[in-house]
């Protein structure tokens, strides 16, 4: 009863309602939407009747975001990986391409994906670092050969200029490419001292930071010793930080400085800098280091390193280039005795650059643990006066120099040779020493306002230090800084810019100077032109100027920061004429060994240079080196099997001359 | 008499999916049955385990073929509760408009699929063309017409296009209009009513024992068992709809409350349109890049309202890249499984079929 | 919803009533989870039946290799006092076994049996529990513990395909490919296998 | 009885089988269209029965392919003493025509036993019983068509076929099927389930029972099933257009109601579901056989003819 | 299209007249393609949308057929799991002949995403002879409609010959089929 109420009344005549439809039109897709024009073709033919039914045929146009299949454009793709990574299905292999160029931030491989496989989630295209891959309007695809659907992504679908389908957007991006913000101290509050500038990571955010890592491994390339940078990013994020201070000390002695004074070719070749930030690899590292307990660095040579070689080799100076030979010569078994000029082991990194980038605790964390495998490190020994470069050649088996660019180079315009014009590299060193306590605010020769000469990191340096100096001895700061190169390519870092506006330098960039006004035996100021280009066609430094544009600007000091000289007057005569020195660089094979004088050995500015972790590559090739010239003729003590295996780890990581990035400037 | 062994699958037009359905028949009548699942078995549980967080979108909406959306929304849904992620305002009403438009097309397809049984397969085509263009809706909003991959744990993969509304109304006005089209064909056709009424029973203590949810437990317990109206999810507590009951769970209440849940469906999806704020539709789950996101240790259990019932991922976190565990609750389970084992002897063969479209089963959920 | 919040109050009363709970949690609103002693699992599980529990709408075991356990899960559900209810409770990973609850939920029999397939507890009590369901033929360990690795089971018994193109283009003397692959391979040896994420 | 009637019996069932192959194709057309669709071509249906005469043959014993061969025998037999007007007919002599009702109704018989042997000669449990419930049908459908044609028979006093359609010439063109309603809806029924078409296609019923007598066939069998089934439609077609729509005087006439009838049953059909066995033994032995049993009381009683 | 090694043999033949009606069966195999729908995988969602109204398959003479007695074309639509496959074989081996076999999606090709699961297979084609394959996951009904007239085309010019190939190397794919499935023949209460 209650049935009929609910359900409307069953009839035989509701369903002939349907038959309205016999003159509707139909829904069907036509034929010509369906099939694609090879397969037009055959029914054309395969029908009796009609033989040109089907005309144009195309498949359907599909919506816009449709996920078919992939294309990659080769120009953008820098053969990261990070598609057959994410890969759900393990459907993209990389195979090697060695016909691309080798060039930083690029691997010479490209993605190949297994359609046997590929289940068109388009994650592969959400998580391309470059954006290059991206999937097309095209869906159809049907062979009787399974061995066909293994195809290459490039450009083109099938030989065709297709429509693109599913891009990635901003939502859909899997990648983080806003790096975590760094803990900075205020501007306000550090030029006051010389604390350091930024605080390092908190756990917390150092593995939130880690966490954008695609492991790629394009950074490793650019670095000049080959760091395992995606490994011990992912012992961060892992939180593992024996491991991750393990791996670091297999390529690098110095992850405590490099962690905050690198040049980061790393960051400039990462993947993820393509689209957006790169990762804080420099942090990381910092990060690592940091967090690393005095007692765990005991475990990174599970036991003491002893001299199984018996053979000594001298290292002039104690630079980075200097301290890396020392370390690998240590750990592959030999005696090591460094010599050092000034009262602290470090070079640059104790007297180049400034406290509030690398404070003393951080150089000396990575010093004492070199010390603490027993390389000897004799201060206040200058090779050439106190103990001559024959006496070491007579009692060392090897000697390395890694002295160094610590001379200060002028430009010869008028007025540079008074004595208030400085070069960066004989003020740096007394900042360094006033920041320690070691000279008094007075004995520092900077005036009210200073003009600093130079776009460097190393002219951000000096004018960074004068704000301090100048605040602390007037209480109030006159920085101008100018150079040849413009914002876009000026050579400092993005930071040292950002940082050094914010502390109040005042930029005169695009500018060359002509001349020092000096009014009585005072400084006024240094008038510039405006330069109009400073590399020529050929790329070559060669700047002209427009003497049209000419400004003064005004100032009682000037800092030439404009480049350093070598100092080679320790070379005793005997070996001048053998030793040669091109563009204050003295010539070497690939390792630093110089020619015709098989016991020296050479790294660092005075052989490579320009950086610190350079200055480190060099260190390591040259202990190798020294390694494979001593080796067979030295006595050798009975090695563990453990020391074997150290040795064999050092000459493994041997590293190869580093690619040079191109660098993306993201500053305007 | 002699039991004669029949059975209805794998490859069997009746059987809708790779299951089969094993009779022991005598004469006409089913004295023995039972299901033989694990045809479609791929090990899906073990799989997601060892696929991380984000992978995981590819994989989970294979669970369900008919209706994948489910379980990208149970998915996202049950990481989310572990996650206590708050999800954008937007995303939550498109997910809403995909699950009803997903809903709508699962119910056309199981009321199409009452054509196969029957062999009124006028409704089947009807029926299939509208659902296709719900998969080309589909197809617009997400790049895919089946496997969407586009509920994602933290929001929706990306925005509707542009002048997506107006197809989604155009295609509800139209499909609303001629639901009446449908029961005329179906559960109006007298010679259709002749095969559903007063058969396929699911009396209430059934319910119970069995454990069906759904339509099925809908239709016999006369109440609104519904989990978006008794939990809800997404943003169904802000829209208004009517849960359709019934208090006699015969074949025909079950379809009859199909077609009127698509009208209520439809009721929904104008809602959202209509209420549906701008602004963003996606916030990532953790820092850093996909492949390295996380979820913190922890249990959960995401319920939602499918075609057929009760459908749920059990979500077991250590705190890694990749799910712990993850249990599938399939809605067709227990009348899938129990239910052909007990209750369906004493039917006929013509019911067989039948009785499986109309409990809906969905074998791909119970095999996993 | 406050009445949602008087119902998880209903739930926590009732268990805790009867039962000694190892460990509560929230999981939202609507949504809590006990962990309970495994001798008393009828009997919570009875409890909250005749209290209105009476959908059992999940049973399934999860695998804690680390602890040597498999924790059995029973989630039940009540319509009226809408309240999702995870009942959970650690057994023994050697010759796992749990009495089955058919007496309580007839409705658990293939979960029962499903759970035996997947991860070999055994739930004395239910008359069906050793037959295959899902699985046929089945020659390796139950498939669903953690211990069990699907990738060799596969390789070792499913050829997959090799392609015979070969797109790549290789130079004999550049290495740098299988040098940064080595040097990968060292630098994760390195490792200490710090805890794991 | 010469070569030449058999041979225009044997044209007459060629006929038959290329005029019920083509609207059955034509017929597809239209369906398709009420589908919303286009159909396929009109001639699918030809190439299908060539494809599977082609196909390689898998036999279940002897009793499995003596059977098809059988029933299409009998079934091409039947065909050749159907007239498709009442001139032309095959086996006639000296104005005697014959095409006795009842030669058809036990011929039909051969053809159905011959498909019922070889269907259970496969030893599928389907094929069982979807011969079994085939042959249900033929009892629900067989007892209410007989009465109306007995009906028909008794008013007409004759059962040739001819003969009834001559009758229903000659009154004017009153055609049974307007003369005795009832009987001709219970006609139309019957035919329905004669066809197989749905809500009576119980014994075929794919998605339940597999096509039941056919689910083992395959190949040059079910080609032959297929030549069996198109010209058994066009028998039982013909029959009713003969007997209720008073046949035809041209072949064009006959063409067109053939055309009609068949149409319209496989319109009805596409539209409804199927019924079980039990129903369809139930539908035909009420409403049917009521209508059939007050016609023939009508008719013969009381003489009420339209 | 890449030939296969088998080209049809001369010999099978015997003669110019047989092949003539080979060709003139070719014509109407290739018009006439019945399909065994197996829904064995995901990819049979899409086979609904392909054979009713939207994209009507019967336009190229293709339809649904109930048994694989009567079918032409087995579709294996989506991947396999070791218990469907065991099917599979029981129903490719009961079809008769000349048949074929059309693999949708990338599961049967290469195990696409289940190819590390315990229940799934790998290649489709290690087991039966398979003649088209479609790539997607899951085909559009484009695809698999173009998927189609690919099979109509190689039946033309006498490509499709996964069926002979089944003879010829009968033993090759029995070993495989037994080395992955332990054993082919189906064990369950059902079947004893």
């Amino acid at each position: 009863m209650e049935e009929k109420k609910k359900y409307p009344k069953p009839s035989i005549f509701k369903p002939l309602r349907h038959l309205k439809y016999l003159f509707r039109k139909p829904v069907s897709h036509p034929l010509d939407t369906i099939f694609t024009e090879k397969n037009a073709e055959y029914l054309n033919k395969n029908n009796p009747f009609r033989k040109n039914k089907i005309k144009n045929s195309v498949p359907r146009t599909a919506p816009d975001n449709i996920r078919g299949f992939h294309v990659n454009d080769w120009e953008k793709c820098i053969g990261c990986g990070t598609c057959g990574e994410i890969c759900p299905t393990a459907a993209i292999e990389m195979v090697p391409r060695h016909d691309l160029p080798r060039v930083a931030g690029e691997l010479q491989q490209r993605p190949v994906i297994d359609y046997g496989r590929c289940c068109f989630c388009a994650l592969c295209v959400d998580t391309c670092t470059t954006g290059s891959l991206s999937m097309t309007k095209e869906y159809v695809f049907a062979d009787s050969n399974p061995d066909s659907f293994k195809l290459m992504p490039t450009e083109t679908w099938q030989d065709q200029e297709v429509e693109l389908g599913y891009q990635k957007t901003e939502v859909t991006d899997l990648l983080d490419l806003k790096r975590v913000e760094m803990e900075h101290i205020e501007p306000e509050e550090r030029i006051k001292s010389y604390i350091e500038v930024v605080r390092g990571y908190s756990k917390e955010f150092a593995k939130q930071e880690a966490a954008r890592c695609v492991e790629c491994g394009v950074c490793t390339a650019s670095c000049p010793v080959q760091m395992h940078i995606p490994q011990y990013i992912k012992a961060i994020w892992e939180d593992d930080i024996e491991g991750g201070l393990k791996q670091i000390y297999e390529t690098n002695p110095l992850p405590g400085v490099c962690g905050r004074v690198c040049t980061h070719n790393c960051e400039t070749s990462c993947a993820i800098a393509q689209r957006g930030e790169a990762i804080a690899i420099r942090w990381l590292k910092r990060y690592i280091i940091d967090s690393a307990p005095d007692e765990m660095y005991e475990k990174i040579f599970n036991e003491p390193v002893s001299e199984v070689i018996e053979a000594k080799v001298a290292i002039a100076g104690s630079g980075p280039a200097s301290l890396s030979t020392a370390y690998y010569l240590r750990g592959l078994g030999y005696h090591v005795d460094v010599f050092e000029e000034k009262n602290r082991p470090g070079g640059v990194m104790s007297y180049g650059a400034p406290q509030y980038r690398i404070p003393d605790y951080a150089v000396e964390k990575d010093i004492n643990f070199i010390k603490k495998i027993g390389v000897n490190i004799h201060t206040n020994t200058r090779v050439g006066t106190d103990i001559t470069l024959e006496e070491l050649e007579k009692k060392y088996d090897a000697v390395f120099l890694g002295t160094g660019f610590f001379a200060a180079r002028k430009l010869n315009i008028p007025g540079s040779d008074h004595p208030d014009v400085m070069g960066a590299m004989d003020f740096l060193p007394i900042t360094r020493d006033f920041a320690r306590g070691a000279i008094k605010l007075d004995e520092i020769n900077v005036k009210k306002s200073v003009v600093v000469v130079g776009g460097g990191d190393v002219a951000f340096d000096v004018a960074r230090n004068c704000i301090r100096i100048q605040l602390e001895k007037y209480g109030k700061a006159d920085v101008k800084l100018t150079s040849l190169e413009t914002l876009d390519i000026l050579p400092g870092s993005d930071d040292e810019y950002i940082e050094g506006k914010e502390e109040g330098i005042q930029f005169f960039l695009g500018n060359g100077p002509q001349e020092i006004v000096v009014k009585n035996g005072k400084i006024k100021g240094l008038r510039v032109w405006k330069c109009t280009r400073v590399f020529d066609e050929e790329g070559r430094f060669n700047p002209t100027f427009d003497s049209e544009q000419e400004t003064l600007l005004e100032g009682e000091q000037v800092f030439f920061s404009v480049g350093q000289a070598p100092d080679y007057t320790f070379i005793p005569e005997s070996l001048k004429d053998k030793v040669t020195i091109e563009r204050g660089k003295v010539k070497a094979n690939k390792d630093g060994q110089v020619e015709g004088l098989d016991w020296l050995f050479v790294g660092g500015d005075i052989f490579r240079g320009p950086d610190i972790i350079t200055a480190v590559s060099d260190g390591h090739r040259a202990a190798v080196a020294i390694d494979d010239y001593l080796y067979t003729n030295a006595k050798k003590k009975e090695q563990s099997e453990y020391v074997k295996e150290i040795r064999e780890a050092i000459r493994f990581n041997n590293p190869d001359l580093a690619l040079k990035p191109t660098r993306k400037r993201t500053l305007n | 008499m002699k039991e004669m062994k029949l059975f209805l699958g794998p490859q069997h037009p009746g059987m809708h999916g790779n299951a089969s359905v094993h009779m022991f028949v005598d004469g006409d009548i089913i004295k023995r049955s039972y299901l033989l699942p694990g045809m479609l078995h791929r090990g899906f549980e073990k799989q997601m385990e060892r696929k991380l967080w984000v992978n995981n979108i590819s994989l989970i909406p294979r669970v369900c073929v008919p209706e994948p959306d489910i379980n990208e929304m149970s998915f996202a849904t049950a990481a989310e509760k572990i996650l206590k992620l708050e999800v954008p305002e937007r995303a939550h009403w498109i997910r809403m408009i995909i699950l009803e438009l997903a809903r709508i097309s699962a119910h056309l397809m199981a009321y199409g699929g009452l054509g196969g049984p029957t062999g009124n397969y006028t409704l089947m085509y009807h029926a299939h063309v509208d659902r296709n263009l719900i998969l080309d809706i589909f197809e617009k909003i997400t790049g895919a017409r089946v496997y969407h991959q586009y509920i994602v744990i933290g929001g929706v993969r990306q925005d509707l296009p542009d002048g997506i509304e107006e197809d989604i109304n155009v295609f509800i006005d139209d499909l609303e209009r001629r639901l009446v089209e449908y029961r005329d064909l179906g559960i109006d056709n007298a010679s259709i009513v002749k095969r559903i009424k007063d058969t396929i029973m699911l009396p209430e203590e059934v319910v119970w024992e069995l454990g069906v949810t759904g339509i099925g437990m809908r239709s016999a317990v006369n109440k609104p068992y519904d989990v978006r109206k008794v939990v809800p999810y997404a943003r169904y507590d802000q829209v208004e709809f009517e849960v359709p009951v019934s208090d006699y769970s015969d074949a025909r209440a079950r379809l009859d409350i199909k077609i009127k849940e698509i009208q209520q469906s439809i009721i929904i999806i104008r809602q959202c349109l209509a209420k549906m704020p701008e602004g963003p539709v996606r916030v990532k789950p953790d820092r850093g890049q996909s492949m390295r996101w996380t979820v913190p240790k922890g249990y959960a259990y995401a319920p939602i309202e499918s075609s057929r019932g009760e459908f749920g991922y059990y979500m077991v976190s250590n705190g890694g890249t990749s799910p712990w565990r993850v249990g599938v609750r399939g809605a067709s389970y227990p009348q899938g499984l129990l239910g052909i084992e007990k209750y369906l002897p004493g039917t006929r063969i013509d019911d067989a079929a039948l009785w499986v479209d109309t409990m809906g089963i969905c074998s791909p959920e119970i095999d996993r | 919803m406050t009445n949602s919040i008087n119902n998880l109050e209903l739930v926590k009363e009732l268990v805790s009533k009867t039962t000694t709970i190892l460990k509560e949690e929230n999981i939202d609103v609507q949504q809590l989870a006990f962990e309970v002693n495994t001798c008393d699992i009828h009997h919570v599980l009875s409890v909250l039946k005749s209290a209105g529990w009476k959908q059992l709408s999940y049973l399934s075991a999860v695998d804690w290799p680390d602890e040597n356990k498999f924790e059995v899960v029973y989630i039940l559900f009540n319509w009226d006092k809408p309240v999702y209810v995870q009942i959970r409770t650690k057994i023994d990973r050697e010759n796992p076994s749990i009495d089955s609850i058919l007496p309580i939920f007839p409705g658990a029999k293939y979960y029962e049996r499903e759970a035996h397939e997947f991860f070999g507890i055994a739930f004395p009590g239910n008359p069906d529990y050793e037959k295959q369901l899902i699985l046929e033929g089945w020659d390796d360990i139950p498939p669903l513990r953690k211990d069990f690795d699907p990738s060799a089971y596969s390789d070792r018994k499913f050829p997959s395909r090799e392609y015979p193109q070969d797109y790549s283009v290789t130079d004999e003397k550049n290495h740098s490919l299988e040098k940064r692959a080595e040097r990968k391979a060292r630098a994760e040896r390195l490792r200490t296998g710090g805890k794991k994420q | 009885m010469t070569i030449v009637n058999f041979l225009i019996g044997v044209g007459i069932a060629l006929f038959g089988f290329v005029l019920q192959t083509s609207i059955g194709g034509i017929n597809r057309k239209i369906v398709g269209r009420m589908q919303k669709r286009h159909g396929p071509r009109w001639y699918q249906e030809f190439i299908d029965i060539f494809k599977l005469l082609s196909k390689r043959a898998v036999s279940h014993g002897w009793i499995f392919d003596f059977g098809v061969i059988m029933a299409l025998g009998g079934i091409i037999g039947t065909a050749m003493f159907m007239p498709l007007t009442n001139q032309i007919l095959a086996f006639s002599n000296n104005g005697v025509n014959y095409d006795n009702f009842f030669i058809f109704v036990y011929l039909l018989a051969v053809g159905m036993l011959g498909m019922a042997m070889s269907a259970s000669g496969s030893g599928n449990p389907w094929a069982s019983i979807g011969v079994m419930r085939a042959l249900t049908t033929m009892l629900a459908y067989e007892v209410p068509f007989l009465i109306v044609v007995l009906t028909i028979i008794n008013l007409t006093n004759q059962s040739s076929l001819t003969g009834i359609m001559e009758y229903q010439q000659m009154a004017g063109n009153n055609w049974f099927i307007i003369a005795m309603p009832l009987g001709g809806i219970v006609g139309f029924i019957s035919l329905m389930g004669m066809l197989g078409k749905k809500p009576f296609e119980t014994y075929i019923a794919p998605a339940e029972i597999a096509s039941g007598p056919m689910v083992e066939y395959g190949g040059k069998q079910l080609g032959m099933l297929f030549i069996l089934h198109e010209i058994s439609v066009f028998i039982e077609v013909s029959l009713f257009v003969h007997l209720f729509l008073g046949g035809a005087t041209n072949i064009f006439e006959f063409l067109i109601k053939y055309f009609a009838v068949y149409t319209f049953a496989n319109l009805i059909s596409n539209v409804n579901g199927r019924f079980k066995i039990d129903q369809v033994v139930t539908f035909f032995y009420k409403w049917p056989l009521l209508m059939a049993v007050t016609q023939a009381v009508i008719v013969i009683y009381f003489g009420w003819v339209i | 299209m890449l030939s296969t090694k088998f080209t049809p043999k001369n010999k099978m033949t015997k003669a110019e007249i047989d092949r003539k009606w080979w060709e003139v069966g070719d014509y109407f195999r290739r018009n006439s393609l019945w399909l065994l729908m197996y829904c064995t995988g995901c990819c049979a969602v899409e086979l609904p949308p392909s054979m009713t109204s939207a994209y009507d398959m019967e336009r190229l003479g293709m339809g649904p057929m109930a048994t694989p007695r009567q079918a032409d074309i087995l579709l294996v639509s989506g991947y396999l799991s070791l218990k469907t496959l065991r099917r599979l074989i029981y129903t490719y081996e009961q079809m008769s002949e000349p048949k074929y076999v059309v693999a949708l999606g990338s599961c049967p090709i290469n195990g696409g995403i289940y190819h590390d699961s315990h229940a799934v297979i790998n290649q489709l084609d290690q087991y039966i002879p398979v003649d088209v394959y479609v790539a997607g996951c899951m085909p559009n009904p484009e695809s698999v409609l173009n998927g189609f007239v690919d099979l109509m085309e190689g039946i033309k010019q006498k490509t499709m010959n996964g069926w002979k190939r089944y003879h010829d190397h009968f033993e090759w794919y029995k070993e495989n089929q037994k080395n992955s499935l332990g054993e082919v023949i189906v064990h369950d209460e059902f079947h004893q």
